[in-house]
């Protein structure tokens, strides 16, 4: 168990590092667009993959490079993306916004808020279908949960009692206005679960071992035909919205309550708890440091994305011709 | 000669002969189950395939596609019912941004095998919000297939085609062609999708139709060949892929192009055509190219005021005639 | 009181004559596209429009006949409209699923299950925006609960408090589904109302002066700044869905059982019991079935819908034209 | 000669223009308020008109645009915002199918003076679900207003031009343009909608463009009078109303027609510009109609796809060179 704790710590040091990587390369002007950091809810990511069987499937937004990576792709593969680099985890096409390891069932992150529910939902169906025991996660933020496809999603699911799991990350912001400004009830999503006659959980979402259990005790619920669970995990995110936003709008006192609750500090402090030397910790920050900046170096010098590249995968033939 | 069979027969016998052949075609949709679809296009399915595989869902179209996209790209190969076209405007999310982007954006990580099928088009005075003909709200989408048979074979032909398809398909039924008749499919009736058909054979003038316009362009090519003018018609069954080949090929021969689609002018599919054959089929042109379309207005409710604003067969025939004169 | 009363049940007599006779003419040929009658819910529109202002706002769906009939509209005006006539409500250009009589309040029926919700919203935020002490009454089926619009409507309306009715007409069935079958609460409007942090209300949507109590009592919390209320009304429609759907999917005793509930057979009694002589409620009714017939006949001499009228009134010069 | 302002700030300033002037002018939109917009074209209005003028919304585009159409029923003239022009989509039942109808369904009982302004189009890497330029998605509907200015000074006087218009308006602000920099707005500037610019004379080839691929047009053109071709450059400002007069007039004199549009090829609004060139131009073509339009494919991430994809002043300087050699 302080085995497992250390390995889940380790995962969030690499993508703390990946994301801070990422940061640095766009003001370096190597990374292009925008990019949103979830540095701070390393935890919901780290915390949920580790309950979830290696076929499950996982939905996220474009603040996804936490997925990604937690589900196994590798800090280069991700840099290389927003690197525009033909290595990149899609070859340059998607970007930060839609960072998609399928193989690790890993479905993609997608850039129009609450779109993925209604997937994941499907996905579940499929799942079901199928009969292979697999579930479907989508996380989502707490903005999402005023958006229509939420509503369908959550009710088509109860209805059908599907495999799949409702995983809010509740960061108190949608972009730069507080989420309790646009939503008359104080948890956004769990206090919803309730018009689709679901159970739901409000737990600390910053703290990687109540993500675990949590997503587990939901997965289990889910894989033994008792339907989906909605999950809202308090979190918050330590950067701006995206990189252009200085978030200036928050209060400082909030922030630095946040920052004195950085999933990492916590975990470090549990580990502390259970007796492992820090030493060890700090071994696994240094591997995590060196990972990430072999993955810079990896990303840095890999081709970029090629031209040709523009005008395949339209199509299941690999083409895009739409006329004969 | 077998006995004719109804369009919308046509629509349940594509589906099912496609659900007998791989257990991973499902279906969705309102009130598609044991009552059969508001249009009677999914009668027997529920009965012969059971709740699991024909499933109804709640009103909310986003689900129901989002869904459909979500189970697609895990293995399945659903087949979901949004009841009038118009309504794809109530997901449109999923048609415009997520359903045809996702093989692209991932690097061809995922796919969408999967159809969308809808009743589309006017004509029987169901008002502004449950007439229009959108086959060009997709067109205006790279990554869509976008069909619309004008037969009843051809509709067991392009559904199977469409359902067996590795790439997304929004398949468009017309409302108006319900309840026409025409010989059955053959068995294993497979068409493939993007080869027009050239339904009528002339020297002097190509008409090219889709789905509801393809008996308006026929009855209007008959009524021309009274009056000693040769109309070859063209039906296009499918917008993407496009058969500009057999436009241009045909209009090579008949040097003169007239389009008959149901949407408004503005923003139709025909326009897209018209500037192929403007560009490319230049050369062969000797005459304008005209498009007989719908007027610019939403689709009133009154007969008399839908007669106005669709297009029709003496529409085309004027048309016709005016550039005959040209 | 009792006059009150007598009022009502004219009025709801007069409804479901009207809607007789736009089903005769249906099957007579002479009202073509597809109409979904309201017969059994008058109770529902009656009662709300007697507790509502003249000035206040109602958006109804596709099942408005009773709605635009209650807030003003003449048989005579609605059958022309189903009709194709030229004096039909909306010149025959918008048919029996769009009846709309502006001028007195009640602003539109709509087809797409669930769109009216954000515009009533829209139309309450005007209101308080402009001062004007008017409510917004979005009347809506059971099986738009489901939809996305309804949950970002009510949603936005409880975040701005604004003073809009969200009244459902629970009649069981959305079309040929029952909607306990697609929905995961019993109540599908009045059980989601929490999600919104909005109160709630109940009730037997069949008894005129329950609805008109209940809507009374909204429209002043409404009025006084209190914000939005769900209403859900428990009802039944008599007919099946459409013109085309005999209603088979509905079991004998429960069709029984709500016929014998008839909001005129229950206003009846009511009248009965507060000691209304008979003769009244007859004479009613037969001023009822005169003033349908002569609106049957007004309808039926009225010139067709005029077909200059098919390229007007796209823009606001009156015109449709839209290129130089 | 007055200091230049950019593009991002005439939107605020258009905006500020009109609510000073009519009280019932309103805006809402997500992060519209303190924020001032994403992109920061609502900067200083939500201290200059307070919160009640300058509404911060939920993620909610339906209830958005839906809330925004009940009120411009009921006396306001409501400004909303959708952040991004692709996500048009999650709201497009209320463009296709509510907002566009009301007044024709009604028969004239209802009006909808209202603006639905979005940032809309790409070459800034934001990938495929927030780089689609879709005006011809908003042309596919008779009913609403087409607006995509592509100077600081028209942003001005055609948000002016809007927000006074008692019809729907979508008006497209283009995240390309947003720092560009140009004159100002003289006071009280208001454009008619529908009139196109003629931003540059010429008399060999007509270019039509709108919004981004307006300054495109105009460097091809420059570069191309350096090889002796004189290319005439209409802005067209507006799809609807569509100035077909002043292309039709300007393809009389040029004989030759090039269309620029940013959408892809398949379903853009440049076809229908062209199938009315190809119809009622006919006889002044000397050459093919040719359109530089964006592939057929969704947006890549990727600079060196978007390059790939997008219409650029070589594709446009190319496809008039050929023509010219027609
Ligand atoms: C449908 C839609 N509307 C608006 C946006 C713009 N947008 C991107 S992120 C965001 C805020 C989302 O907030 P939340 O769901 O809490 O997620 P977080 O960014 O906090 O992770 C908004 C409004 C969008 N991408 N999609
Ligand atoms: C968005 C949308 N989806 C589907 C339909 C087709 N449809 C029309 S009425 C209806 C059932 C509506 O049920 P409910 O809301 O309970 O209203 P009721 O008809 O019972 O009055 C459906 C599915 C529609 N009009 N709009
Ligand atoms: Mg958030
Ligand atoms: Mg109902």
């Amino acid at each position: 168990m302080t085995h497992q704790l250390l390995d889940r710590y380790e995962q969030m040091a690499v993508i703390r590092r990946t994301e801070k990587a990422a940061h640095d390369l766009f003001l370096a002007g190597k990374v292009k667009g925008t990019t949103h950091l979830a540095s701070g809810q390393e935890a919901v990511a780290v915390g949920a993959s580790a309950a979830l069987r290696a076929d499950d499937y996982v939905f996220a937004t474009y603040r996804g490079h936490h997925h990604a990576l937690a589900r196994g792709a590798s800090p280069a593969a991700c840099l290389a993306e927003l690197m525009s680099r033909s290595t990149g985890l899609c070859r340059g096409k998607g970007g930060s916004m839609h960072l998609t390891k399928a193989d690790a069932g890993m479905l993609g992150s997608y850039a129009i808020v609450g779109s993925h529910l209604p997937m994941a939902v499907g996905a579940a169906w499929s799942a079901a279908y199928r009969g292979t025991g697999q579930v479907a996660v989508a996380f989502f933020g707490d903005g999402a949960t005023n958006i229509g496809a939420f509503h369908e999603a959550l009710n088509l699911a109860a209805v059908w009692r599907l495999p799949v799991l409702f995983v809010c990350e509740n960061n108190l912001y949608m972009e730069y206005t507080p989420i309790g400004s646009v939503t008359p009830v104080p948890n956004p999503a769990a206090d919803r679960a309730g018009s689709y006659a679901l159970p739901s959980e409000l737990i600390d979402g910053n703290d990687v071992e109540v993500v675990e259990d949590a997503v587990r005790t939901a997965a289990d619920r889910a894989r033994a035909g008792e339907g989906p669970t909605v999950i809202e995990a308090r979190t918050y995110r330590h950067h701006g919205h995206s990189r252009t936003d200085p978030a200036t709008y928050r209060p400082a006192d909030e922030v630095e309550e946040w920052l004195a609750r950085d999933p990492l500090l916590l975990a470090r402090a549990r580990l502390a708890e259970l007796g492992v030397p820090e030493g060890k910790v700090d071994a696994a920050d240094e591997r995590a440091e060196r990972l990430v900046k072999e993955a810079v170096a990896e990303a840095e010098a890999a081709p970029g994305a090629d031209p040709a590249d523009a005008l395949t995968d339209v199509w299941a033939d690999g083409g895009a011709t739409w006329r004969s | 000669m077998a006995e004719l069979v109804t369009y919308r027969e046509s629509v349940a016998e594509g589906i099912a002969r496609e659900m007998r052949r791989d257990r991973d075609v499902v279906c969705l949709g309102e009130d598609i189950g044991a009552a059969g679809g508001v249009f009677k296009t999914a009668v027997g399915l529920f009965d012969e395939f059971g709740p699991e595989r024909v499933r109804d869902t709640p009103i909310s179209e986003q689900a129901i596609v989002g869904a459909a996209m979500g189970a697609a790209m895990t293995g399945l190969r659903p087949v979901a019912e949004i009841m009038f076209s118009d309504f794809l405007a109530c997901c449109w999310d999923y048609l415009a941004n997520e359903i045809p982007k996702v093989r692209y954006m991932t690097g061809g990580q995922l796919g969408v095998p999967l159809v969308v099928r809808t009743a589309n088009g006017g004509g029987l005075g169901f008002g502004a919000q449950h007439s229009q003909a959108v086959e060009n709200w997709a067109f205006t989408v790279p990554g869509l297939k976008v069909v619309a048979p004008s037969t009843p074979s051809d509709v067991v032909g392009l559904m199977a085609a469409a359902i067996r398809s590795d790439d997304p398909v929004v398949f468009f039924e017309h409302k108006g062609l319900f309840a026409a008749k025409g010989e059955p499919a053959p068995p294993d009736h497979v068409l493939e999708l993007g080869r027009a058909a050239t339904v009528r054979r002339g020297d002097d003038v190509t008409l090219v139709a889709l789905a509801w316009t393809v008996p308006m362009a026929m009855a209007a090519a008959e009524e021309l060949a009274r009056e000693g003018i040769s109309a070859e018609v063209i039906d296009l069954r499918s917008l993407v892929p496009l058969d500009a080949a057999a436009v241009l090929e045909s209009v090579g021969r008949t040097s003169r192009l007239v389009i008959v689609e149901e949407n408004p002018y503005q923003g139709g599919w025909g326009a897209t055509v018209a500037s192929i054959v403007a560009d490319e089929g230049f050369e062969s042109l000797d005459a304008p190219v005209r498009r007989v379309a719908a007027e610019c207005v939403p689709l009133p409710f009154a007969d008399a005021l839908e007669d106005v604003v669709l297009p029709s067969v003496d529409k085309v025939t004027a048309a016709v005639q005016a550039l005959a004169a040209y």
